[in-house]
C-alpha cells in the first residue's frame, strides 16, 4: 500500500495543545509541508508570536524564535538581515498581527523584507479568553463586547469602531511581493491554503520581496460553536466582510 | 594603540563597537544620540554588516531579539524617553539569555522632559525598567576613550555571559569630541558562531529555540534561579571601580559616569586647598561595586561620603545599602538636564565639613 | 488493511474529519483516549476512496491515509 | 593651566568651527583637550555655541559656565555670554554684526570687524577665519605657528582656499 | 481700506521657532483660520506631536495637550470620548505618525473616532536633524542614508526599503470618512489645502467619523535647500510618489 | 457597607473602581487581568462612561494619559509585560502630574515569563520603569476587601496630589473570589471638573496646556523640584502600614502584597508554637514605611528581620536601608510562579532562630 | 478549623462550581472564605481545578498545596491531586470516569460513581453535584441544611432543573 | 497707505512671498531684524492688486494685506 497523506516530517512529534478543531494545527501542516516540498528543511527559521501559537517553537521542527506580543515581523526582519538565504517565517494571530503589531507589520511590509508571515485571522483574542480582536465582526460577541460588536451609536459616536481589512491595508504597499487571504474550511480550500503559502516561500527564496497569506480559521473555544460550525462561520460570515483572493502579486520575473 | 583622533563621543562609541565586532544596529532617532545610529547607517555596512533604521525603538530592541537570537553581534542605542520603551524587549532579551549591548544617552525627565545631560535612568537600569528579576552588565564611562575601550570589549562579555551589556552614558559623553584612539578591529566570523544561535542549518542536529516563555513554575524558578547564579557570578567577575585619591580621604566623594570626571577636578582643586577628599567612581554599576564602599565604610580615617548624581539620588541608595549607616552620606544632586560643575562640589564640601 | 488509520492518542475527537469524509464514513466513537477524548474511527474502510480530505483537515495530524 | 573658552553666533556663521581649530591646536600642543557643542532644538538661524577646553591635566566639565575667554559672532551671544567671562577674562567680538559695546571693565574686550576684513580679504564667508586669527593673538591659547599649523593640514585638500583662509587669519591676528 | 488678510486669532502671539520658509507655519494658519471660520474656537482641543510641531501648544490658542511620540491619535481618541461634542485635532508628522505612531493612526482611523489628524509630510525627520523618514522618497539623501534611500541592492536584498503612502493605507479602512493629500507649495494650493481641512473639520463635527488630511510640505533645513527650492521639491517629486487627491469621501450625507 | 458578595479580585476591584468614581477605562488584554477590562467593556456604559480596547499597552497608557489631561477619572489595567510597555508613557503622566490609577496583576517574569503570580515589578514600581525622577502613590494590597477599599478612594487621593496611583497587585489577588462588600457610589460630574483639564471651553480665559515637554534646563530643574517636594509630602502624608503583633516580637517578618496575608497565617501558627513574631506590611510601597522599620529596628526585643517576596528580592533594599545595618535582615524568596506558603516560611524561621 | 480543599477534573465537568457551591455555604455560615481557580494557558479540554479554604480565622494562603480534602473528576487529576491530600484527609473519585484506585492507606478513599448517578437521575451533565452531595456527607465542611439552601439559592431562577438538582444532591449525600 | 504690511520682527527672509506675488514687488531688503534675518519688503505698493498671495505663503503670519 502506498500512503497517501501523513504527517509532515517537519512537524515534531509534540502533541500540539491547540483545542479540538482548532485550525491552528491545519496551518502548521500547510507551512510544514511547504517548507518540506521546497527543500528548505535544513534552511529554515520560524518565529512563533504571543497567542495561542506561542508554542508553535515546539511544533515545527526546525530552528525557532518566540517573539514578544506583535512583534515577530520585526524579530524576522532582523533574523533575515543575519541569514540572508535561509527562509523566514513568522506566525501570528490577529491580536498579535493586527492590534499591538500593527506598525511592526506594516513597516516590514513596507521595506519589502524577504519573509514570509503567516497571519491567523480567526477574528478573537484566542489565547487570552476570547476577547474583541481588531478582526472580529460586526454584531459579533466577544469577552469585551458581550452584546456583540457594536461600531458607532446611533448618534455617530464611536463604540467598538470597524474591524479591520489587513491583505487589503498591506496591499497598498510597495514592498509586498505577494498577498493572499485563503480559509480552511474544507480540503479544497485547505490545498489553494497550501498553494498560497508555498508561493509565498517560493517568492521569498527568490527575493522578490514581503510574502503574506492571511488564514481565515475558526476558534470554536471562544466563538462558542463546534469546530464544524466554526468552519461554517468562517465561509458564511467572514468572507463577506474578508474575501477571498489574491490581494498583489508581482509575478514571478519581477525583482 | 593608534594614534589620537578627535571624535564625537557617539560615533567613537559607534567606531568603538564596530572594532569590538558589532555587524549588526538597530535604531531610531533620538537627541542626543543621533550620531550613532547615523554612523553606524554607513559604517556598518563597510564592514560587511547590516542596519536598519526600525521604525521605532519597540521595533528596534526585538529586531536586536532577533539578530542575537541569530547568533550576531547587534547592538542598539536611544535616549530616555525611548529606552523606556524598550523596557519589555530588555526583559525578554535577559530572559532569552541573549547577548546584544545597549546604549542610553540619558537626557533630562520624566516624559518628554529635555534633552540636556542627565543621570536618571540609573534606576531604570540597574533596578530593573522592564518586569521581572533580571541585570544586565552595566558600565557607566567617564569619558569617551574608557567608553570606546568599554564598547571594544563589550560584546565580548557579553557573549561569555549571555547577558546585555548596557552603557548607562548621558548627552554629555555622546555630545562632546575627545581624542581618542582605537584598536583594531576584531576578526571573527559574521555571524559569529554562537552554540545557541538560530541558523536555520540545524536540522537532524538538536533544533535551537531561543525563547523567553517559561510558563509552569516548575520551569520558571529553575530558570530564574539560574539567572540569579549567573548575576551572583558577575557580582564576583565583573566589578570595576575607579578609586582616586582614597587612601588618606576623609571624605569620599562618589558618582558614575560623566559625574565622575567633574568630581575629580573638584578633588584636585580641594585638594589644592588640603581638604583631604578622594573619589569611589563605580565603572560597572551593576555589578555595584559595594566591597569598595564598604571598606571605605570601615575605614576610621573616612568621616563621611558625598554622593553627586545628575538627578534626584538614586545611586545613593546603592551606596547606603553599604555603607550601611556607619558613615554620614551626603547627597549633591542636579536636575533638569543641568551638569553640576566642580565649584558647586566644592562648595558643597565646603559646606559639610563646617 | 487499513486505508485510514487513526493515531488515536493524537486524536481530539473534533469531527472535523467526519465533515470532510465524502463517504461519510468516519464517526466519532464511543472510545476515550487518555486524554478523555472521544476519539473518531473508520467505519467502513472498503469504501475509502483514500482521498485524504479526512487527513488534510485533522488539524491533529491524527489520520495517516494509504491506497 | 586651563584655558575655558566658548565661541558663540548663528548657525551658518562656522562658531563650531573655529572651537574644533582651537581644540586640534591644543592636541598638536599635546595638551588635554574638549570640545562641546550646545545641542538644543533650536532650528536653522538659532545660536550655535561650543564650549572648548584646553588644559594640562584631564578636562572635567567640558561644559564651560565661566570662561577665560568668550567669541561671540553675534548680538545674541555678546548678551548671554557677557556676564559669563571670567574676571580677568577676554571677550572677542565681532563688530561688524554687533553694534552695541560690551559693559564691562574688568575683562579685556576686543572689537574685531571680522566681517569686514574677511570681506577684504575676499571671501566675506571666513569672517570665523578672522576671528581664529584675533583669538590666538589676544588669548596664547595655541601659538601662531600651532595655530597656521592646523589650518594648513584642515585645508589640505583644497590649497586654493588655503590661501585666503591664511590671508584671513594674518588679518585677525595682526587687528591693531 | 479693507483687510484682506490677516494673522488669524486663532494663533497666539508667540513667535514660531520654524526654521525661515518651513510650511509647518503655513499649516498651523490653515487650522487655525478654518476653526475660527467654522465658530468652533471656544470648542476645540489640539494634541501637539513630539516633532518639529512639539511646540505647536505655544501657537494655537485653544488648550492643547502634547501627546508622546507616535501617540497623538490614541490621546487624541481618548479625549474626544471624554469631550464628544468638542472639535479634537492632532497634527503631526511622518516620523511621528508613520514610523513610531503607525499602530495608533491605523486604529484610530479604522475606530472611525471623530477627530481630524492633520498630517505633516516632509519626507524626513525635521527635529532630530534629517533622518530618513518612512515617506523619503527613494534616491533622497538624509543623514541615516548618506548615498540616498535606496531600496534594494541588485540582488535584492533590503537597503532602506520602500517608503510608505499614509493616505492610501487608510483609505483602505471602514472608519476614515474623508482623507485627502494637499500640498503647501503655491497660493493656490494653499487655499486647496485650507478647503481640506476645513471640510474634515466640517465632518468632524457632524460625527461622520475619522478624517485625515495629508500636507506635503518642505523641511529647507534637512533637505539643504532654499525654502522655495524645497516647494519646487514638493511639486515636482514628492507628487510623483503622493499623488494629491481624494482619497476617501463618504460623502456630506452618510453617517 | 453593604452585603458581602463573592467575587473575583479583578472584577472587585473594578468595580470598586466605578464606585470610587471611575468613568473611563482604556486596557489590552492580558492574563491575570482580563476580567478587569472585561467587566469594565460593559460596566462603564452603565453609569455614562467611556471603554476603548486599545489596540495596545502602549495606546492604552497614552489614552489614559489623553482622557486625564482632559479632566476624566480614568484608569487601565495590565500584567508585567504589558506594564513595561506602559513605562514611557507613564513617565509622561507623572510629568504632567497627571491624575490616574494604574494597575499592575503582576506575573513571573523575565520575558514572557509566566502567569501565575509574582512580585517581580517592585522595583519597576517604586523606583523607576520609566525614565526620569518620578514616583506613583503605590498601594500593594493584601487582599480583595482591602483591594476595593484602596479603589475606592483612589481617584480623590490622585486628583489630590496629581499623582498617578498605582496598584501593585498579582496574579493571586486577581484571580482569588473572596466575599467583598461595597461601599455607594461616589457622586461627581462625568467628566470631574479640574482646574487643569483641558475641555476645549477656556478661550478668553488662559489657555490649558498638558505637557512635559520642559525642554531648557532653566525651566525642567524647577519643575522636577516641584515634583521632588510632592513626593516628600507623600511621604509625610500618605504612607499606610499594617503592623502586626510587633510589640514583644523578636522576629519581624515583612512583606508586601498578598504575602501579607500569607505572612499573618504564618505567623499566627507560630505564635502558636509560642515563637514570638510580628509582621510589617507596607500598604503603600511608595511611600514607604521607612520610619516603622526604624523604629523596630531601634527597638532592643527585635532580634532580626525576615522579608518575604515572591521575586529575588527587591523590596529588601528599602527594608535595609532603613534598618541600616542594625539588625540582620533575612531574605525568603520564590520565584517562578509558585505562592510562598506558610509552612515555608515557618520552616525559614525556625531555621533561622536556630 | 480550616478546610482547605481542591476540586478538580475536565473543563466543562463543573469542577469550578462545585468550589463556588462550598465557598457559599462557608459563607452562610459566617466563615472565613476564598475560592481560587488554577488558570493556565490550557485550553478547552484541558485540567481545571479551584483550590477552596473555609476557615474560622482570616484566609492566609488561598492556594492549596496539602488539602484536607480532594475531589477529582478524572484521571489526569487523581495522579496529581492523590499526594496533595493530607494524612488522615479525603478524597473522593469519580469512579464513573476513573477506572483506577488510589493507592494510599493514610486517607480516606471514597469512590462516587457520579456520572453513572447523575445519569440514573435523569441528568448526566449533573455529576458535578452528585460529587458535591457525597463531598457534604464525607467532609462536613458545611452542613446538609446549608449545602441545600445554597442549591436552592443557585437554582432559584430555574425551579424545573431544581428537582433533578437535589435528587442528584441526595444521591451523592446518600451513597452507600 | 501700504497694502501690505510687513511685521519686520516676524518676517525670516524665507522668501516665500517674494515667489508667490505675481506682481514681483515683494524683495528680500538689506535690513535684518534683531534675530539677525534679512526682512523682506515691498517696493512697489502702488502695483498691488491685494490678491494676498503674499500673505497666505507667509509660515509666520508677518504680512497683512488691505485694499
Ligand atoms: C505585551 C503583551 N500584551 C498582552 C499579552 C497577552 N496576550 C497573550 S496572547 C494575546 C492575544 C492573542 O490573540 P491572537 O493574536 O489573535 O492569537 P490567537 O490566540 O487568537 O491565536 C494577548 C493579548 C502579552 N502576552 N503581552
Ligand atoms: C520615543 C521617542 N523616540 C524618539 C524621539 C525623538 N524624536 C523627536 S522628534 C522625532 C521625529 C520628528 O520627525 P517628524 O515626525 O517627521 O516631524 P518633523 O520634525 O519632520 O516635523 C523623533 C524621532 C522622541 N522624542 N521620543
Ligand atoms: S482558544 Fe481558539 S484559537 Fe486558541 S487553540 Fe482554542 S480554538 Fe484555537
Ligand atoms: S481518505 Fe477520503 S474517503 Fe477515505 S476516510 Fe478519508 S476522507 Fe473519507
Ligand atoms: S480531524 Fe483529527 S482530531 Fe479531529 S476527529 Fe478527525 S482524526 Fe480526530
Ligand atoms: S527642521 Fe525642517 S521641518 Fe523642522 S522647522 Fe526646520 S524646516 Fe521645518
Ligand atoms: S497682495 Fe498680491 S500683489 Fe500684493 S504684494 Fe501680496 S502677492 Fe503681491
Ligand atoms: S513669507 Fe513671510 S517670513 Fe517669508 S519672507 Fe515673506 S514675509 Fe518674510
Ligand atoms: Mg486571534
Ligand atoms: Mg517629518
Amino acid at each position: 500500500m502506498e500512503t497517501v497523506y501523513k504527517k509532515s516530517e517537519m512537524l515534531t512529534d509534540a502533541t500540539m495543545h491547540y483545542c479540538p478543531g482548532c485550525t491552528h494545527g491545519i496551518a502548521h501542516k500547510l507551512i510544514a509541508e511547504s517548507i518540506v516540498e521546497l527543500g528548505l528543511m535544513d534552511n529554515c527559521i520560524g518565529v512563533a508570536p504571543v497567542g495561542c501559537a506561542v508554542f508553535a517553537y515546539n511544533y515545527f521542527n526546525c530552528d525557532m524564535q518566540e517573539a514578544a506580543h506583535g512583534r515577530a515581523p520585526a524579530v524576522a526582519s532582523a533574523i533575515k538581515r543575519v541569514h540572508k538565504d535561509v527562509a523566514v517565517f513568522s506566525y501570528q494571530g490577529d491580536g498579535d498581527l493586527a492590534s499591538i503589531g500593527m506598525a511592526e507589520i506594516v513597516h516590514a511590509a513596507t521595506r519589502g523584507e524577504n519573509i514570509t508571515v503567516i497571519f491567523i485571522n480567526n477574528a478573537i483574542y484566542g489565547m487570552t479568553g476570547g476577547q474583541m480582536a481588531p478582526t472580529t465582526l460586526e454584531g459579533q460577541k466577544a469577552t469585551t463586547c458581550i452584546y456583540g460588536r457594536q461600531v458607532r451609536s446611533e448618534n455617530g459616536e464611536v463604540i467598538n469602531g470597524n474591524p479591520v481589512r489587513v491583505s487589503e491595508l498591506l496591499a497598498t504597499l510597495d514592498g509586498p511581493a505577494y498577498i493572499e487571504r485563503v480559509m480552511l474550511t474544507d480540503p479544497a480550500n485547505v490545498m489553494k491554503a497550501k498553494k498560497a503559502i508555498k508561493k509565498a516561500f517560493e517568492y521569498q527564496m527568490a527575493k522578490k520581496g514581503f510574502t503574506f497569506i492571511e488564514v481565515m480559521s475558526g476558534c470554536p473555544t471562544n466563538w462558542y460553536t463546534s469546530p464544524v460550525d466554526a468552519l461554517n462561520f468562517v465561509k458564511t460570515q467572514m468572507t463577506k466582510k474578508y474575501p477571498l483572493g489574491v490581494f498583489k502579486d508581482i509575478g514571478v520575473e519581477a525583482k | 594603540m593608534s594614534e589620537k583622533i578627535l571624535m564625537k563621543g557617539n560615533e567613537a562609541i559607534a567606531e568603538g563597537a564596530i572594532r569590538g565586532g558589532c555587524r549588526y544596529f538597530f535604531g531610531y532617532p533620538i537627541t542626543p544620540q543621533n550620531e550613532i545610529p547615523e554612523y553606524m547607517s554607513w559604517r556598518i555596512r563597510e564592514v560587511g554588516g547590516d542596519y536598519i533604521q526600525a521604525e521605532s525603538e519597540v521595533a528596534a530592541i526585538n529586531m536586536v531579539y532577533g539578530a542575537a537570537g541569530a547568533g550576531a553581534r547587534v547592538m542598539t542605542s536611544s535616549s530616555s524617553p525611548g529606552v523606556s520603551l524598550k523596557q519589555e524587549g530588555i526583559s525578554y532579551i535577559c530572559m532569552a539569555e541573549l547577548p546584544c549591548v545597549l546604549i542610553n544617552m540619558t537626557r533630562s525627565g520624566p516624559g518628554l522632559g529635555g534633552i540636556q545631560p542627565s543621570q536618571g535612568d540609573y534606576f531604570q537600569t540597574v533596578k530593573g525598567g522592564g518586569h521581572g528579576d533580571y541585570k544586565m552588565l552595566t558600565y557607566a564611562p567617564s569619558t569617551v576613550q574608557e567608553a570606546v575601550d568599554i564598547l571594544y570589549d563589550a560584546f565580548d562579555k557579553s557573549d561569555k555571559y549571555r547577558v546585555p551589556v548596557f552603557i548607562l552614558g548621558d548627552g554629555l559623553l555622546g555630545q562632546i569630541m575627545e581624542p581618542v584612539s582605537f584598536k583594531p578591529m576584531k576578526e571573527m566570523p559574521n555571524p559569529s558562531t554562537k552554540d545557541f544561535g538560530t541558523t536555520g542549518k540545524h536540522h537532524g542536529k538538536e533544533r535551537r529555540i531561543v525563547n523567553s516563555l517559561y510558563i509552569e513554575p516548575e520551569i520558571c524558578e529553575p530558570k530564574n534561579l539560574q539567572l540569579q547564579q549567573k548575576y551572583k557570578l558577575l557580582e564576583q567577575k565583573e566589578v570595576k571601580c575607579e578609586e582616586y585619591l582614597c587612601d588618606d580621604a576623609e571624605i569620599i566623594i562618589t558618582g558614575f559616569g560623566t559625574v565622575g570626571r567633574i568630581i575629580r577636578t573638584a578633588i584636585d582643586d580641594l585638594r589644592a586647598k588640603g581638604v583631604k577628599v578622594g573619589m569611589i567612581r563605580p565603572i560597572t554599576v551593576f555589578p555595584f561595586p559595594g566591597e569598595v564602599y564598604k571598606k571605605y565604610a570601615n575605614k576610621q580615617s573616612v568621616k563621611m561620603f558625598l554622593d553627586v548624581e545628575l538627578n534626584a539620588g538614586q545611586m545613593i541608595e546603592d551606596v547606603k545599602l553599604n555603607v550601611e549607616g556607619k558613615k554620614r552620606v551626603e547627597f549633591l544632586g542636579k536636575l533638569g538636564g543641568y551638569v553640576i560643575s566642580p565649584e558647586e562640589i566644592i562648595e558643597k564640601i565646603m559646606e559639610v565639613i563646617k | 488493511m487499513e486505508k485510514v488509520k487513526v493515531d488515536f492518542e493524537a486524536c481530539k475527537g473534533c469531527g472535523l474529519c467526519v465533515m470532510a469524509c465524502p463517504k461519510k464514513i468516519m464517526q466519532i466513537s464511543n472510545k476515550s483516549n487518555n486524554k478523555g477524548y472521544f476519539v473518531v474511527e473508520c467505519v467502513d474502510q472498503d469504501a475509502c476512496v483514500s482521498c485524504a480530505s479526512c487527513a488534510r483537515m485533522c488539524p491533529d495530524s491524527a489520520l495517516e491515509v494509504s491506497k | 593651566m586651563e584655558s575655558r573658552i566658548v565661541i558663540s553666533g548663528f548657525g551658518g556663521q562656522g562658531v563650531l568651527t573655529i572651537g574644533k581649530y582651537i581644540v586640534y591646536g591644543g592636541m598638536n600642543a599635546e595638551k588635554e583637550v574638549s570640545w562641546m557643542p550646545s545641542y538644543g532644538p533650536e532650528m536653522r538661524g538659532g545660536t550655535a555655541s561650543c564650549s572648548v577646553v584646553v588644559s594640562d591635566r584631564q578636562v572635567g566639565s567640558p561644559i564651560v559656565t565661566m570662561a577665560d575667554a568668550v567669541v561671540v559672532m553675534n548680538k545674541p551671544s555678546l548678551t548671554k555670554y557677557l556676564p559669563k567671562v571670567k574676571k580677568g577674562g577676554t571677550i572677542l567680538i565681532n563688530s561688524s554684526l554687533i553694534d552695541i559695546k560690551a559693559d564691562r571693565q574688568d575683562i579685556n574686550v576686543v572689537y574685531v570687524p571680522a566681517n569686514d576684513l574677511a570681506a577684504e580679504c575676499g571671501s566675506a564667508r571666513s569672517a570665523n577665519i578672522v576671528m581664529f586669527g584675533a583669538f590666538i593673538k589676544k588669548t596664547n591659547v595655541i601659538t601662531y605657528e600651532n595655530a597656521v599649523s592646523v589650518l594648513k593640514h584642515s585645508f589640505e585638500k583644497k590649497p586654493s582656499v588655503l590661501e585666503t583662509v591664511l590671508k584671513c587669519f594674518e588679518k585677525g591676528f595682526n587687528l591693531d
